[in-house]
């Protein structure tokens, strides 16, 4: 279960460091903003009392009563809505969509309004609010609680969107996403919650959005992914390094939107070869939009197609454990792309 | 729910003693394979359950009015009753709970109580909650644009109330007199969130202000729902308007199979809900007016508990779909 | 609006004489100002007008009550007199309907009528209609977070109530009984939808179902407006929750000036309204109770119509933003 | 302002052909399939006694009665919601979104429930609407009502999304739109409602849903546009041909999603470039999927990097005209980009 990653430098200079999944480092995260802030909050359904469904917010209620941690009606425009108003009174609020598939009830209050804020009032408003939302494939989870659903922001200015994957990054950039004055919506890999387990630092810090992370250098292929897809290439590039030497670089975006096209182009342009792994519905997905980046501005030190590995176009995973083993792109199918494309 | 006056209530209501019999069957059938349903999951064998336990009378008492295949149902994840009294059958049930081929809902597609049949005229149910009010809305729109008399039920929990779907759609229905009826099952929480946390004001109250009539009923008392289920199918097959009926209930289970209800609630309050069991209220007033006996009960039981037991086994024996099937049928051809 | 018991309506409200003038001003200077955004339409000169004629009585009677710069408010397209009573100016309406550098509603982004302050807790608005309720509701939270005395008032259409943001912002209010107003300027048009093919029922009706009082007032009667928002500020102010002022008036003209009105509604009915304009019945008012003479009236009204005429004039002749800067200030910074 | 088309082999096969804008056509094609086929109604905001704020949808109440064109309460979700539950007793509804900017209410209906009732039920249920979206620039039309916003739909399998730009195909796309058993988003360009005019078939006809048109060939280079954009390429396309004998290939997708692959690559391959065109916010746009696509399956028969030109990423076109003009790509920008990529 743990796997190689670089130690980057600024985790080996901090001190005291705590083994944690991924989502201890994420509720340890919002309780320290919220001890250092007052106006810190969070709110949401089913977040006080029972902690949350994936109890990330369990203690939070005791320690900061019902108003900074507020159960919230069954109704996700008013969640995100009332977060953006919370904003512009003076408070930092969290606000958590209980599964990323209930987001769209929300659609407008995050597209229309707080990605507009700043940009419409030319400044003087802003709308420094994060939205935490669980996505991905877990079994049993069927079609509505399963999707990856990000792209639907990726195409909206104004708004960041981040999809971190490990704990100490995931811990990190929460901080950053609390104290940044803008709208951020913040995705959870819901299978990797108690899956991806290392390190993460005891003491203070922060982890910038907009910089994308190479988990892994090499030379053969650069491969871009994030969530439970990452955690499989990263496995499956340690595997292909042993069995075949071909060494892949692996870089995860980390943010979504706007993406660190450097890291990315840079990367590509050593290897030559880019492959983008999400497990989203592949036409249109995030990998779309790097794949066509870098077609446009590493064209000259392409070797090989662009290429993109994702779920199939169909509406979601299903209930039967079979038919969502078989959406999801396998490591299988991940690693014969990457010796395809390595060797193109 | 008391015998009173001269004639037993159902009488009263125009209900013959082979519908009470047929009412209890339902209820009786949708409790036990509901508790079916927990025994397959602790056994390993069931990955989610969702249950209807405490709301059977709430369903029954209204469904049982519906002419199935003409009127169109909206349910919601915990109609089993509802699914059962239209036609559907246990079976079905345990073959969506285990995710099988032939689940009819869903082919294994969605989570057990997301209830699907085009013959029944049962919509194909959702998770995201309250999408269906408006889609109910459209689906009695189209009675009305046709003249037919057509009825359109559609059900959610207190807290489906909650989003602007709900509300959008009582405003439509109320402008357009719309032949619907919806219906809320009250059962006090919404996973974790108590009723006051959810509500503000009155569910039944709120009617008014969409000007049609909303009726707060004892939804443990499969009688009194079935009456003001009565007048609401009425009103709508004369053209005179939706109705909103909330049924006062309670979820006697957790959420679901994945919930721990003990971090928000005190088994003392289930176990005084536990006393007005709606099944339970309803054997005694069979028995009252003389409908069940011990004898009969005991053989009802045995009948439902045989059904049960076959149509888990059938279930569990059921193939899966290939796995490729989850590729087919995104868009429909023609 | 009658002079009626033994002294003055407007004494009994604790209204000084001073308060009538300036609330006269406001009604007055809203109303030529957007009298004259007609004209620079016709001209050629402003691309598109949004209107609050008629509505300058809900307005003003609800917006006196506001703190500037302390308690918050979520207007709405139609809200220039809010905009004035709290402080913004008619030049910088004009700036704003001249989508002007100098617009301190957006610096020519938005559409006139789409007012922004910080200073003034006048919070941006939007188009999308409804979208302000649930964030007027999480402003009032804050204050409440805060143990503040800080008020919310959040102003929209009729037509604004049918969306469910408006019923998920209600309940959410009830719920927390949170300090907040919502002003529904009832004007019986959406675009060319009749309020009877958009509300079911009663709007103020409603708020009951939500455990909060509503109220319905005549629009046009500025005092009137005035007295029942007194009671909603005051139970705002002292943690009693919200209150739901439901103002009766009319549109008097067109939706906006891509709007041909004649499609949908008759010359006739709008002279009937045109008899209770809100600006003439009051000015009537100050007549009766000798605070206006017809030389203070014409002393006013050339005062109000040099301000207009400078301050178009200075839109007029101020610059647009540089074309690049549609580039600028996507992300806030720091 | 009329522009040269090729004239394809369908439309020299028709008999009567009448001029008409693109108004006028998609109304047209909206009375006929209602005067054809009860079950076909409209439902949105305006559209009965004012006859919509375009006034596409005139006449047609006095026509069909207030219940077949049915003026409906201010709610997007209502709209697209009541719009299925119709379809599912017997109607094909066409929903009316007054500007595609208002959208985002009905959000959750078009993609969590229209587009996967079918797989959700195993297709047993099936949701034949259609809902037609002004979208685009316009001037005086600010933020909220000049959006270009159908990436946020081409990444939701089990929708279809169509944008065609010219009267005789949005007529025949209509048709088809109405009459496919799938719930199709129906988008037209606001600014080129009254522009665009050209010869629109009499009599009865479809333009299926799902191919590409090729409305100019040419060796060049590939440019794939749609929306007033296309308008401006092909002008701009008749310039290089003229002025420096560059002969661009111009394809319009006319459904972007799912999208006519088997065309455009069919074109890239032939001219070793590509240029996407859109008014959308460039990253994240549809283009993104189109060049990405193109970048995987003809790579080996790419010339030069792919290219895209699109609205920079800032919220929307604001109220001042001048900054409106800058926001949308200029003919000379677009001239100098198709140069520039020929010539590469
Ligand atoms: C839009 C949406 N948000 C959140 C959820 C997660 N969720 C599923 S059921 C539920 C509670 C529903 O409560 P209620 O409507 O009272 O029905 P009950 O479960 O009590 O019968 C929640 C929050 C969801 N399915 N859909
Ligand atoms: C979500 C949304 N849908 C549609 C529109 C287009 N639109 C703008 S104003 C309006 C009518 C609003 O009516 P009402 O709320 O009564 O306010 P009024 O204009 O009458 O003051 C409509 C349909 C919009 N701005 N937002
Ligand atoms: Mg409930
Ligand atoms: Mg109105």
């Amino acid at each position: 279960m743990p796997i190689l990653r670089r130690s980057s430098k600024a985790s080996t200079r901090r001190a005291r460091l705590t083994r944690k999944n991924l989502l201890q480092a994420i509720g340890e995260g919002l309780a320290e903003e919220m001890r250092a802030d007052d106006t810190v909050m969070v709110l949401g359904e089913d977040v006080g009392k029972a902690g949350g469904v994936f109890r990330l917010t369990e203690g939070l209620m005791k320690e900061f009563g019902p108003l900074r941690v507020m159960d919230t009606s069954l109704a996700e425009s008013l969640i995100v809505g009332a977060a953006i108003g919370l904003s512009v009174n003076g408070m930092r609020p969290v606000a958590e969509i209980q599964f990323a598939d209930f987001i769209p009830p929300a659609f407008d209050q995050i597209v229309s309004e707080a990605a507009k804020f700043y940009y419409r009032s030319n400044g003087a408003w802003n709308c420094p609010i994060t939205i935490r939302a669980p996505y991905g494939v877990v079994h049993g989870g069927a079609l509505y609680h399963c999707q990856s659903v990000e792209a639907w922001f990726c195409n909206t200015p104004g708004l960041k969107v981040v999809a971190p994957t490990f704990p100490a990054d995931a811990k990190g950039m929460l901080k950053s996403a609390i104290r940044d004055p803008n709208p951020v919506l913040f995705f959870e890999h819901k299978r990797t919650y108690r899956l991806i387990k290392e390190d993460v630092p005891e003491d203070d810090y922060a982890v910038p959005i907009g910089k994308a992370k190479v988990h892994r250098e090499g030379t053969d292929l650069t491969v871009v992914s994030y969530g439970l897809m990452l955690y499989t290439v990263l496995q499956v590039a340690q595997k292909l390094s042993e069995e075949h030497s071909i060494e892949a670089e692996v870089v995860e975006p980390r943010t979504l939107y706007p993406v660190d096209k450097e890291t990315i182009l840079g990367s590509v342009k050593q290897t030559g070869k880019f492959l983008g792994v999400s497990e989203a519905n592949l036409t249109g997905s995030v990998s779309a939009e790097i794949a066509a980046m870098v077609a446009e501005e590493a064209f000259e030190w392409l070797d090989g197609p662009v290429k993109r590995l994702g779920a199939p176009d169909v509406p979601a995973a299903a209930f039967a454990k079979p038919m969502t083993d078989f959406f999801v792109p396998s490591a299988e199918k991940i690693e014969a792309t990457m010796l395809e494309l390595a060797r193109y | 729910m008391d015998v009173t006056g001269e004639r037993p209530k159902h009488k009263a209501l125009g209900l013959e003693d082979g519908d009470l019999l047929r009412i209890y069957r339902y209820m009786l059938l949708a409790r036990r394979m509901d508790e079916r349903m927990w025994i397959l999951n602790r056994q390993g064998k069931a990955a989610f359950v969702i249950s209807g336990q405490g709301q059977e009378a709430a369903q029954v008492g209204t469904v049982y009015h519906m002419r199935p295949g003409k009127d169109y149902v909206y349910p919601y994840y915990r109609d089993y009753a509802v699914a059962l009294a239209l036609g559907q059958t246990a079976r079905d049930q345990f073959l969506s709970l285990l995710a099988k081929k032939e689940d009819p809902n869903s082919a294994g597609r969605q989570m057990p109580g997301h209830f699907s049949s085009r013959e029944l005229n049962i919509v194909t149910a959702s998770a995201p909650v309250g999408v269906q009010y408006p889609q109910a809305a459209g689906t009695a729109l189209a009675f009305k644009i046709r003249g037919e008399d057509g009825v359109v039920l559609v059900c959610g929990g207190e807290a489906s109330t909650s989003q602007g779907d709900w509300h959008e759609a009582m405003n439509f229905a109320g402008i357009h007199g719309l032949p619907m009826i919806f219906l809320i099952e009250n059962n006090d929480y919404a996973i974790s969130t108590p009723k006051t946390m959810q509500v503000a004001g009155s569910i039944a109250g709120r009617a008014a202000g969409y000007s049609f009539p909303g009726i707060e009923v004892d939804g443990n008392d499969v009688l009194a729902v079935y009456e003001a289920a009565k007048g609401a199918f009425e009103r709508a097959r004369q053209s005179e308007g939706p109705t909103l009926i909330e049924a006062k209930t309670y979820r006697l289970t957790a959420h679901s199979s994945d919930d721990d209800d003990r971090r928000y609630r005190e088994q003392e309050e289930i176990e005084q809900w536990r006393l007005k069991d709606p099944v339970i209220r309803f054997e005694r007033y069979l028995e009252e007016v003389e409908l069940l006996d011990p004898e009969k009960k005991e053989e009802m039981a045995a009948q439902i508990q045989a059904e049960v037991a076959k149509a888990s086994k059938y279930a569990e024996e059921a193939p899966f779909a290939d796995p490729e099937e989850v590729l087919q049928g995104v868009y429909a051809q023609g």
